[in-house]
């Protein structure tokens, strides 16, 4: 049974593609006086395969210009193409010039596919022999991401190691950032001048790292101004970051004892606007002149305005972000700044918790490991350069290919 | 009087309000800056409710019947449980959703395009700006390897800066104050330019002082 | 179980994005995330804009400092949601785009809008220079590395930079201001740059992992 | 007068503040304020220009087209949109006087779909009424947007006829004069692009001018000029970087060709305040670590 309905489909297919042979104006492309300008070209060969790397639905077409292109009056590529199971054929693209390869995105993962190339020049078309038979298929890993996920995988596996061994109770060292010291001592200040800590965690949403990098240093901030009885302001730029701050800032409270004290009100939505809440916050700073400004997660132009702002009411302010244009105006303007990475890591450092702490001694095997790709991949490029070494070629190709992120 | 006229005075009145917070807070000030909020903050309201809600929500769902939008639309009204005290912890599960999608997208995004990029553009940017042999190109390939190298160290936290650790790393601080301050320096000159742009408006599109 | 939950969504939610960044057919779950996300915003919009209304509402009711301000705020805010949701003045009335030439909504973003926000915008360049002023002091070795390295680009940028250098020989153009200045951005200037980058990258690593495994959830609030 | 006044206010204010500065005394921050203010505000006023200095990565672009012999092929691409114009426009027009009156060959193309309204512009403002001798097809011609990106480029590296089977007007290319002895990119003696995204200068120089060994030049928005230093000058004879590259780009024109002076230097122009709040700036950081240093020796001294 299975045999005859595989001889089916192949009679189908010869005769479809006889048929489309037959119905285009065209010679055979093995009949030299036939082509278009009389010169001796060989024929066009093309291949046919599942497009890599990709979600299904997809057939790369590949072929060879015997040099067709060079030919006056040579117009493209037409891609012509068969379904050997229904017999229907159709033209799918016409390529430009110095195209050899065509994604054809228009098939279905349940049907099988030959393809032809035609050669157009001066409105007659030299065919190809038909491709093997395809069918697009999907892939279940992207072959390309292969160092992404061995190095991330060694990565993360050094994170996760250390969180389990810090649990066991292996001591950590760690060592100090001067940015977080100042936190308590900013907080303890606000207090004893009886003035509230105005806390801005960025004016990004809640689907930046940065913002909630922001948060969990809010946790710990919080705690200490329940302790103290301090009041805190916190405008903010995105609702879901209110929604969110709010629950940080309650559960401060609560594991400080102190669930009483805690209100909604300590959050506040001002507007989305970036300059519009900026005008603001500075609106706040100057009225209700905070003792201490923290400033952390993602900022753009405004950080300078608010810092300065804060500067010139006298607040102890600390600042961090991960965005590098932005560090400089933070890093002039304010008393302390995490700095990028620093900013990540607070909020473990913060907590002093083991398993937390691990986290970052994982994220250090990252850093030495970049430490040595880049040492060994600019003093490998410059031996290989310098003296042709083959060997440090090598290397060099290997990590291009081991970095390389498409 | 027609609206361009009235409208180029309003730009103009609000100008000079929020120039003015630069001498102190004041009156004209606090104006300018409530109508901004309240301006502002309806803007953005109709904004996302013509963009998200009706466009991706309500067009998605129901006129194209991407029915895998509802379980966004469901997150969504989840979250307005916040409004009833007894079941408000339920919007906790968006807030659950949001952060993990966060974490998860973000670690593999500046893995493969802070991590990874960075390090092949540290090899492959080097022999673009200095990949010849003399003096210059060696100072600057090695000026390269040791700023970024230093600075990495500045960053590494499990081990105390001291001794000759301390010194490697005290060198990265250096290389990073030298990218700080050459990145403000860069960015004076356009931030000159926004001030250029308001004064010129004040004094050529209102006052018609500058032809 | 009302923290249970919520961190079960976190790891899985967050885990399935991590693994669809490999899977090719699983790469539309990241658009869906961020639709998602985007609902999400606007419903929270709600709480955001009813806070916004009643934090100012409260003020007018109880008299307080400065109440005259949040009628303004009340008034702006709810003027634009009646232009914007009914398209006051839209020449192709409720199916026109909302930023359509000559609707209340466009008026009200070009003459009211505009200026507000690039002339805050605009005071970053005072700013700027009182930062210059008072923080750019030769304190220590990194404050002066900070400040010879500021004013050698701010220099590269100006006429001064070339008038000042033009001696130097071209065999040691490199010192002239403006190719320092060109130098300083190639080569320490990227370095650090690269540092502070990969550094980042590893620390929202870490921090990512710690909230898909639920060691750092402050942001879930408690029990209660 | 103008500047006279100014240089006045200016400089006798700077002199003020760092009498100040140097008695112990605070300046206060508004005082900073108000005098980048009132600087910016003069400045227009006055409409004040100062005489730029080309830098050297600005300069080496200026002398490859002032030193090619007449009759040079130059190409000249639009890779930029209308938010972008502000800043580069003024050195796409710099470009087409400079090649037009050293009588260079030159070939508009525009990798840039919105580059291509912007290329009209130049044509119908700066060169037709400029430069009313010169002929479409002999001097300049127009090859117009073409879609691909660098591909594009890659295509016209080895056959320009392949990609532009016709110029934007639709003359086939070999109705041109100008494309007699033309077969491909190699044949052209400077490649330049204005743009300031993607694809933009970069490209030219990877897919383009590295490749093909063709001499490979740029103008850039400001903000992307730092991403392109690493190439010069290897594979960048020189850059233009935002408005200040552009105003260094018409000084050296005006000086050399003094018949330009009256044709509007817009980058001249913007950059005249920019250029004051600048050295404003640069004093300040004098005057701020002049009175730190006297106050540090006078604590020493107590």
């Amino acid at each position: 049974m299975l045999a005859l309905l595989r001889i089916a489909k192949l009679v189908v297919f010869i005769s479809s593609s006889l048929f489309v042979i037959s119905l285009l104006p065209t010679h055979s492309v093995h009949s030299q006086d036939a082509s278009p300008s009389g010169s001796n070209l060989g024929p066009i060969t093309v291949r046919a395969h599942d497009t890599d790397n990709d979600a299904g639905g997809s057939v790369t077409v590949e072929w060879d210009d015997p040099g067709y292109e060079k030919m006056s009056g040579f117009a493209g590529f037409l891609i012509w193409r068969t379904n050997t199971l229904t017999g229907t054929s159709d033209s799918v693209e016409v390529t430009p010039f110095g195209t050899h390869s065509y994604d054809d995105r228009s098939v279905s993962d349940d049907s099988t596919y030959s393809y032809l190339v035609a050669a157009l020049v001066n409105s007659e078309r030299v065919m190809s022999a038909p491709s093997m038979q395809v069918r697009s298929a999907k892939q279940w890993f992207d072959s390309r991401l292969t160092w992404v996920l061995i190095l991330g995988l060694i990565i993360c596996g050094a994170v996760i190691y250390f969180i389990e061994s810090a649990k066991r109770g292996t001591k950590l060292f760690l060592r100090r950032i001067a940015g977080l010291e100042a936190i308590d001592e900013a907080v303890g200040r606000a207090t004893e001048m009886g003035r509230p800590i105005l806390f801005v965690a960025g004016i990004q949403d809640m689907d930046d790292v940065q913002t909630i990098a922001g948060l969990t240093i809010l946790g710990s901030i919080a705690r200490t101004v329940a302790e103290y009885d301090t009041k805190i302001n916190m405008p903010v730029r995105a609702s879901l970051v209110m929604t969110a701050a709010r629950e940080t800032i309650k559960h401060a409270y609560v594991t400080a004892g102190r669930p009483d004290a805690y209100n909604d009100d300590m959050v506040h939505y001002v507007t989305d606007e970036q300059f519009g809440f900026v005008a603001a916050v500075d609106g706040i700073m100057v009225r209700e002149r905070p003792a201490a400004c923290f400033f952390l997660g993602a900022f753009f132009a405004e950080s300078l305005i608010m810092a300065e702002t804060g500067n010139s009411i006298g607040a102890i302010q600390v600042a961090g972000t991960a965005m590098p244009a932005q560090l400089p105006f933070f890093v002039a303007a304010c008393d302390y700044t995490l700095i990028g990475e620093e900013l990540f890591a607070a909020s473990a450092y913060l907590s002093g918790e083991p398993r937390q702490l691990g986290s970052l001694k994982g994220a250090d095997v990252g850093k030495a490991i970049a430490m040595i790709v880049i040492l060994v991949g600019v003093i490998a490029t410059t031996i290989a350069s310098a003296w042709n070494s083959e060997s440090m070629l090598w290397i060099e190709n290997l990590l291009r290919k081991m970095f390389s992120t498409g | 009087m027609d609206s361009a006229i009235i409208g180029t005075w309003l730009a103009a009145l609000l100008t000079l309000g929020i120039m003015s917070f630069l001498y102190k807070d004041n009156l004209y000030y606090k104006i300018c800056e409530a109508i901004f909020i309240g301006i502002s903050a309806g803007l953005w309201f109709i904004t996302y409710f013509w963009d998200s809600l009706y466009r991706i929500a309500w067009i998605g769902v129901v006129h194209e019947g991407r029915y895998v939008l509802l379980g966004g639309v469901v997150l969504g009204v989840m979250m307005l449980m916040r409004l009833f005290g007894k079941i408000g912890w339920i919007a906790r599960w968006p807030l659950a959703f949001i952060v993990g999608a966060t974490a998860g997208l973000k670690m593999m995004v500046y893995f493969t395009t802070n991590a990874m990029a960075q390090i092949h553009g540290t090899v492959n940017d080097t022999m673009a700006a200095f990949g010849g042999s003399g003096l210059y190109d060696v100072v600057g390939r090695i000026v390269i390897l040791i700023g970024t190298v230093t600075g990495l160290v500045y960053f590494y936290f499990s081990k105390e800066h001291k001794g000759l650790f301390g010194g490697v790393a005290k060198v990265g601080t250096w290389f990073l104050m030298i990218t700080f301050g050459a990145s403000f320096g860069y960015t004076v000159m356009s931030r000159m330019s926004l001030l250029l742009g308001r004064i010129d408006f004040l004094l050529t599109d209102w006052l018609k002082l500058v032809k | 179980m009302k923290r249970q939950i919520p961190m079960l969504i976190l790891s899985a939610v967050g885990t399935l994005l991590v693994v669809s960044v490999f899977i090719p057919s699983a790469r539309h779950w990241q658009e869906d995330a961020s639709l998602y996300f985007d609902i999400i915003a606007v419903f929270a919009f709600f709480l955001g804009g009813g806070n916004l209304i009643r934090v100012h509402t409260e003020k007018v009711n109880r008299k307080s400092t400065g109440w005259i301000y949040s009628v303004v705020t009340l008034l702006g805010f709810g003027i634009m949601l009646v232009t914007g949701l009914f398209k006051i003045g839209n020449p192709n009335g409720i199916a026109g785009d909302l930023s359509q030439t000559g609707s209340y909504f466009q008026l009200l973003f070009q003459y009211v809008m505009s200026p507000l926000n690039s002339t805050m915008y605009a005071l970053l360049a005072f700013y700027v220079a009182s930062a210059s002023y008072r923080a750019f002091r030769a304190k220590n070795t990194e404050a002066t590395i900070l400040l010879v390295a500021a004013f050698v680009i701010l220099l590269g940028r100006t006429a001064l930079g070339v008038l000042l250098t033009n001696w130097i020989p071209a065999q040691l153009s490199v010192l002239q201001i403006p190719n320092l200045a060109i130098w300083i951005m190639n080569a320490p200037n990227l370095a650090g740059q690269r540092a502070i980058m990969i550094g980042i990258s590893l620390g929202v690593i870490s921090m990512s992992l710690r909230l898909l495994l639920g060691i750092e959830r402050s942001y879930l609030g408690g029990d209660n | 007068m103008g500047l006279i006044i100014s240089a006045v206010v200016i400089g006798g204010g700077l002199l003020w503040i760092l009498y100040l500065s140097i008695k112990g005394q605070d300046v206060d921050r508004r005082i900073v304020y108000l005098f980048v203010g009132a600087t910016v505000a003069l400045a227009i006023i006055f409409r004040l220009e100062f005489g730029e200095v080309a830098t050297p990565i600005v300069k080496s672009v200026f002398d490859k087209i002032e030193n090619l012999p007449a009759g040079s092929k130059i190409v000249l691409s639009y890779d930029f949109d209308p938010a972008m114009a502000p800043e580069v426009n003024p050195m796409a027009n710099a470009f087409i006087r400079h090649i037009l009156e050293k009588k260079h060959r030159l070939f508009f193309m525009s990798l840039w779909a919105t580059g291509q309204s912007l290329l009209s512009v130049s044509l119908n403002d700066v060169l037709k009424p400029e430069f009313p001798d010169a002929k479409y097809g002999v001097d300049y011609c127009n090859l117009g947007y073409k879609a691909g990106n660098e591909g594009v480029l890659n295509v016209v590296i080895t056959n320009f006829r392949k990609m532009f089977p016709s110029d934007a007007n639709g003359n086939s290319l070999d109705s041109l004069p100008m494309f007699k002895d033309v077969e491909s990119l190699k044949d052209m003696d400077l490649l330049i692009s204005v743009g300031g995204g993607k694809p933009g200068v970069k490209e030219w120089v990877l897919f383009a001018g590295d490749p093909g060994k063709i001499a490979t030049a740029g103008g850039s928005a400001a903000v992307s000029t730092p991403l392109l230093y690493p190439y010069w000058p290897r594979q960048l004879i020189g850059l233009l970087g935002g408005t200040k590259g552009a105003a260094e780009y018409e000084a050296e024109l005006i000086k050399t060709h003094p018949r330009f002076k009256d044709k509007g230097m817009p980058a001249l122009r913007m950059m005249g305040p920019q250029t004051m709040a600048h050295v404003v700036i640069i004093a300040f950081i004098v005057i701020g670590n002049v009175a730190y240093f006297r106050s540090r020796r006078k604590g020493k001294q107590s």
